[in-house]
């Protein structure tokens, strides 16, 4: 396990740098507008009508971005839990509880890809 | 002569031979206004309690010996000016170290940390003196300078969260100068440590809290270092996908 | 004694001439098992804190017989000439290798290696590394050495005793400081490489370290002292700490002024010429106390000084060529040189004397003992070191003594094992004694520091019949008086109290060596200046003095010079 | 001062002599500049957090109107909207900090090529954040497409 660990670091680090990168420049804008600015009013709902924002996810771009808009995060969120984990003094547990949190990044990744695809 | 200042120095003391753990013992220092901690602690050495055991050396702030925590944070005590501290100064040990004695720590484990990224010129054939001097521009030589001012101090492994956590951890500095060889034109070794950097306790196992380059008394730099080197391996793992053979520099 | 380590050769020191010597000869007989013993860790040593350069004819415009002339000169005509030669010609080779190592050398635009401008040379032949040339030399060796499996290292264990096979040195004993237990680490020949001596003064550039543990050593053993009253002042040193400026700022083309803002080099005549601040260290050193005497100096908490002004050289090339005097001036004496003079006097720099070797290493007297650096005194810088020979020397004859020590080890015996590990036995039982020993209620502190001031008064930059025989009594009184130390810490781990009180024990006899060497020559040449004898006597003067090891006090002979091509002349420049 | 590891630092061979056990950095984890990077790490549970429900949202969207409506109204509940500014905060905390360090991490040389220089790099990400945010959140709102 461990070793497999050592060989899928360059690709968590890519998805977990990506997941701070393109994940902090994609949810700054959603969180403003769809998670905030619409609840309090301050933005109109008008975009956000189904018909449109179904329209509009189900192109290739969109399907895209959204998929990059969940799946990222959630490798950033998982890899930073590993390092909460272990500056925790869980360092010598990392061998369990890192792949736990790397499958829950691999499931959401897979969840992203389907929701997406079923659009 | 200047005024003095009265610092209450509160030293760590550990004697492996009497004490079962690490206490405190304090010292009133008559310290002159430009003295810096280091000559607080050998004016205790001297004058008060020559029991006391510290390493240092150069006093310049560039043999790496004097390294210690001064209220908390990772300090070269031959450069921290007393002046500049408050009443009551706080010498411990540097943290994520065992303790030998007193304020010296363990360096063995850096030391074979040290040799594990091969911190040497590597060639497919060693060049013969007979050839003179290799040519390097003076941009060659910028793009590794900095991770070769390493003082090998430790005061980077006293500040990083990583290595209090995960023993295999090479670490900032020997990553900085493993890397510091790899980048410089005249090494062809890159390879060969980029397997290393792949290795257990990786570049990987940083998660580039910085702290490293914060507390770093020679700027150094060693988060850029350990982050290339992380950067490096992320596209040499990404262009090994596409070309499965010779895609490695 | 607790272990027993068997090697081919034994290297005592890590600095550059240690490293150097190990690389050698592992690399002349693979195979060769060497052993590096020094007190603290290889890059703790304080090569690492050399600034200026390293000398080697690296231009067109320069050649073998300018560097040799310009040491040979700069040594007073006391530099032996044939080591010179040989210096001069290895120099090039040896900065070279350290390239291919990986030194970090300043380049020249078209990526050829950098040189300036250095005391004493008649061109830019000093190779730098911005100002941090020691400390990238000894790193790079340091990292270098480290491929190789067949250099054992045993790092903080201090060298307290050569162990001698009858007139043979067969090995070391050293205190491992860790454990406080003794060993013995055996070889057929032992290199000493352990650096200077300037803690024997008060004022000094040199670090805690530089006990000049290897002069002891081998002068207990009945080697001479070859060279020892020629103790070189550095002109730019910070007043307080002794930290030092480096020599590059005036190769940079940094001027030395008094307190009337005058560059004294220039408007008065002490010597030095049309070279002015490019002169020898020993007569700018010589004209600055001349320029405080005469009441030019600056005051300050820490007596009088003079100043080096930097300000017209600019930000950029202050921060491209000297960022660590920036650096250090600005920690150390709280200037910033872009906007303000650095205040300097002059400084206990360097050791011109040391272990009586041959142009190969080989001690005077001992067999199968070597010496390389500081600590040796193969007579190339004579009465004055030229500025940046002192690394590219600690190269050289590192190298060379490595290689020599190899052969020879190959053709000689281990020695008698049970006799050498008696001795050290002895040893073990010697040092055990000292931990918490009882005694007149001596401090190592205070004995040291009026060692300090005895040697100041007696052997500064200007010295006298009568002040340096009332420091060679002071030395002898001191002796007495250490017997007395009384020592508190007991603890067998890391007890830098023993250490200290070994260190001060070493200095107290280089200190011996070097006072009544000073006292004896009743001339002025190069460092050495008398008031009461200012000239130079090549009639009856012209040769070396050897100091050797007696319990009743040194006893003093002298040794020829090995003269050359070039015949002692007027030393002006 | 809590312990590290207790082999932190160790050798390959054990010590010549007992040792005191390594401590942890005294200010860690939550004091002086170790704080901002525990909170760094915390942000994690955000981002995983986060990461999940924009993918159920998402979900939601292909589950047909009304799912997507009801989801989207229930943003307004005060419990989310804690939630989304506290992610928020988060995220631009995230970024400020990230962005500062990312250009140091660009190797002198990629291959044969140069990366810019640090304070370009900078001024990249910062423009391309805020231009994304500002494209995206329009497009989102409705003010274009
Ligand atoms: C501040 C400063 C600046 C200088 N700048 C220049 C310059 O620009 N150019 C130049 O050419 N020269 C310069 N010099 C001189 C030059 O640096 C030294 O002469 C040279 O580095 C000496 O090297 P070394 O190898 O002989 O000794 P060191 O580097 O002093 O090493 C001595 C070694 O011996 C070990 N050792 C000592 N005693 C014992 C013992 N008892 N047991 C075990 N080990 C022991 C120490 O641990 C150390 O490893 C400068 C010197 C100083 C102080
Ligand atoms: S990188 Fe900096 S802090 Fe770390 S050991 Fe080197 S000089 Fe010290
Ligand atoms: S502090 Fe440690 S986590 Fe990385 S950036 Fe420096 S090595
Ligand atoms: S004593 Fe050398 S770095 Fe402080």
């Amino acid at each position: 396990m461990k070793h497999l660990l050592l060989k899928l670091e360059p690709f968590i680090w890519l998805m977990f740098g990506q997941g701070i990168l393109l994940g902090t420049i994609l949810l700054t804008g959603w969180l403003l507008v769809v998670n905030l600015g619409v609840p309090l009013g301050v933005v109109s709902d008008a975009g956000l009508e189904y018909e449109r924002a179904h329209g509009l996810a189900s192109t290739l771009i969109g399907k895209l971005v959204l998929a990059a808009l969940c799946a990222l995060p959630i490798w950033k969120g998982a890899h930073h839990m590993r390092h909460v984990f272990i500056d925790a003094g869980g360092g010598d547990r990392d061998a369990v509880i890192a792949p736990i949190l790397y499958l829950i990044a691999t499931v959401g990744t897979v969840l992203s890809i389907l929701a997406v695809v079923r659009l | 002569m200047a005024e003095m200042l009265i610092k209450k120095f509160v030293v760590t003391r550990f004697d492996p031979d009497q004490d079962d753990v690490p206490r405190t013992e304090t010292y009133e220092v008559p310290c002159h206004p430009d003295w810096k901690v280091l000559d607080g602690l050998n004016h205790i050495k001297d004058e008060i309690d020559p029991t006391l055991a510290h390493r240092w050396s150069c006093r310049m702030a560039v043999c790496g010996s004097c390294g210690m925590n001064v209220n908390g944070e990772p300090t070269l005590t031959c450069k921290k000016a007393v002046r500049d501290l408050p009443d009551t100064i706080e010498v411990t040990p540097l943290s994520n170290f065992p303790v030998v004695r007193d304020l010296v720590v363990e360096l063995e484990g850096f030391m074979d940390k040290l040799k594990s990224v091969k911190p040497w010129i590597i060639r497919a054939k060693e060049k013969a003196v007979e050839e003179g001097p290799t040519r390097q521009s003076p941009e060659e030589l910028e793009e590794f300078k900095q991770f070769s001012m390493c003082i090998n101090c430790m005061l980077c492994y006293a500040a990083c969260p990583v290595v209090a956590n995960e023993p295999e951890f090479i670490g900032p500095a020997a990553i900085a100068l493993g890397h510091r060889y790899s980048i410089d034109s005249r090494d062809e070794g890159a390879a060969e440590r980029n397997e290393i950097f792949r290795g257990e306790g990786t570049v990987f196992s940083c998660s580039y809290a910085n702290e490293c380059s914060e507390v770093c008394p020679k700027n150094v730099d060693p988060a850029a270092a350990v982050n290339q080197a992380k950067f490096n391996a992320v596209i040499d793992w990404a262009t090994g996908l596409v070309l499965p053979r010779g895609g490695k520099e | 004694m607790a272990e027993l380590h068997r090697h081919d050769i034994v290297i005592v020191g890590g600095g550059a001439a240690g490293l150097r010597a190990a690389i050698a000869a592992v690399k002349a007989r693979p195979g060769s098992s060497v052993a590096l013993v020094s007190k603290v860790y290889p890059m703790r040593s304080h090569t690492v804190s050399a600034e200026g350069g390293a000398a080697a004819v690296a231009r067109a415009d320069d050649n073998l017989e300018m560097h040799g002339y310009d040491t040979v000169k700069g040594s007073d005509f006391l530099g032996d000439q044939d080591v010179i030669q040989a210096f001069v010609e290895e120099a090039p080779r040896e900065l070279t290798q350290l390239e291919h190592w990986g030194c970090p050398w300043s380049r020249n635009e078209d990526g050829t290696v950098a040189t300036r401008a250095f005391g004493g040379m008649t061109t830019k032949r000093t190779w730098y590394a911005a100002d941090k040339v020691g400390f990238h030399l000894l790193h790079t060796l340091f990292q270098t050495s480290m491929q190789y499996g067949d250099i054992v290292r045993y790092d903080e264990v201090f060298v307290s005793k050569l162990l001698m096979d009858g007139n043979e040195c067969r090995g070391v004993a050293g205190l491992d400081v860790r454990t406080g237990e003794m060993m013995g680490v055996l070889g057929r020949a032992v290199i000493l490489a352990t650096g200077g001596a300037g803690k024997v003064w008060p004022f000094t550039t040199n670090g805690n370290i530089k006990t000049g543990d290897g002069m002891a050593l081998a002068y207990r053993e009945g080697v001479p002292m070859k060279d020892m009253e020629f103790v070189q002042y550095h002109p730019t040193g910070l007043p307080g700490t002794g930290i030092l400026i480096t020599e590059a700022t005036r190769g940079e083309g940094g001027h030395l002024i008094n307190s009337e803002g005058e560059r004294f080099l220039i408007t008065r005549d002490y010597g030095v010429g049309t070279k002015a601040e490019l002169g020898p260290r020993d007569m700018i050193s010589r004209a600055e106390v001349q320029e405080i005497e005469a009441g030019r100096g600056i005051d300050s908490q820490y007596g009088q000084h003079v100043h080096l002004d930097l300000t017209h050289l600019g930000e950029e090339k202050i921060m491209k060529r000297l960022p660590m005097v920036r650096e250090l001036s600005k920690i150390y004496a709280g200037v910033d040189p872009v906007y303000e003079p650095i205040p300097i006097r002059p400084v206990v720099h360097y050791m011109m004397g040391g272990v009586d070797v041959d142009i190969d290493g080989f001690a005077d007297g001992v067999d199968g003992l070597l010496a390389a650096g500081e600590v040796a005194c193969v007579s190339l810088n004579g009465a004055n070191r030229l500025g940046s020979n002192s690394l590219t020397e600690c190269l050289v004859f590192g190298a060379r003594s490595g290689v020599k020590a190899v052969e020879y080890a190959k053709g000689t015996s281990d020695g008698d094992d049970a006799a050498l590990a008696r001795m050290g036995e002895e040893e073990q039982a010697r040092i055990d004694a000292l931990r918490g020993k009882q005694g007149g209620g001596e401090k190592i502190a205070a004995i040291r520091t009026d060692m300090q001031s005895a040697m100041e008064s007696g052997c500064g930059v200007y010295r006298e019949e009568a002040s340096m025989q009332q420091t060679v009594r002071d030395i002898a009184a001191l002796k007495q008086r250490f017997e007395g130390v009384t020592l508190e810490d007991k603890s067998k781990v890391f007890n830098t109290e023993i250490i200290a009180y070994l260190e001060l024990e070493n200095m107290l006899d280089v200190a011996e060596s070097v006072s009544s060497s000073a006292a004896s020559r009743n001339e002025s040449r190069g460092a050495h200046t008398r008031k009461d004898a200012t000239a130079r006597d090549d009639v009856n003067w012209l040769h070396h003095t050897l100091c050797y090891y007696d319990p009743a006090g040194p006893r003093l002979d002298k040794k020829d010079v090995t003269l050359g091509r070039w015949e002692p002349e007027e030393r002006k420049y | 001062m809590a312990n590290a590891h207790p082999h932190a630092m160790a050798p390959a061979k054990p010590g010549k002599t007992r040792t005191a056990p390594p401590q942890r950095p005294p200010k860690f984890p939550t004091g002086g500049r170790y704080l901002a990077y525990t909170l760094f790490d915390w942000t994690g549970l955000i981002y995983l957090l986060l990461g999940f429900l924009v993918l159920k949202t998402i979900w939601t969207l292909g589950d047909g109107q009304a799912a997507w409506d009801a989801q989207i109204a229930s943003f307004s509940h005060p419990a989310y909207i804690a939630f989304h500014i506290l992610s928020f905060i988060s995220v631009v905390f995230v970024g400020v900090r990230f962005f500062r360090l990312f250009p140091k991490a660009q190797p002198p040389r990629i291959g044969p090529a140069k990366p810019p220089p640090a304070p370009v790099i900078l001024g990249m990400l910062y423009t391309v954040w805020i231009g994304a945010t500002v494209l995206f959140g329009a497009i989102l709102a409705g003010g274009i497409f």
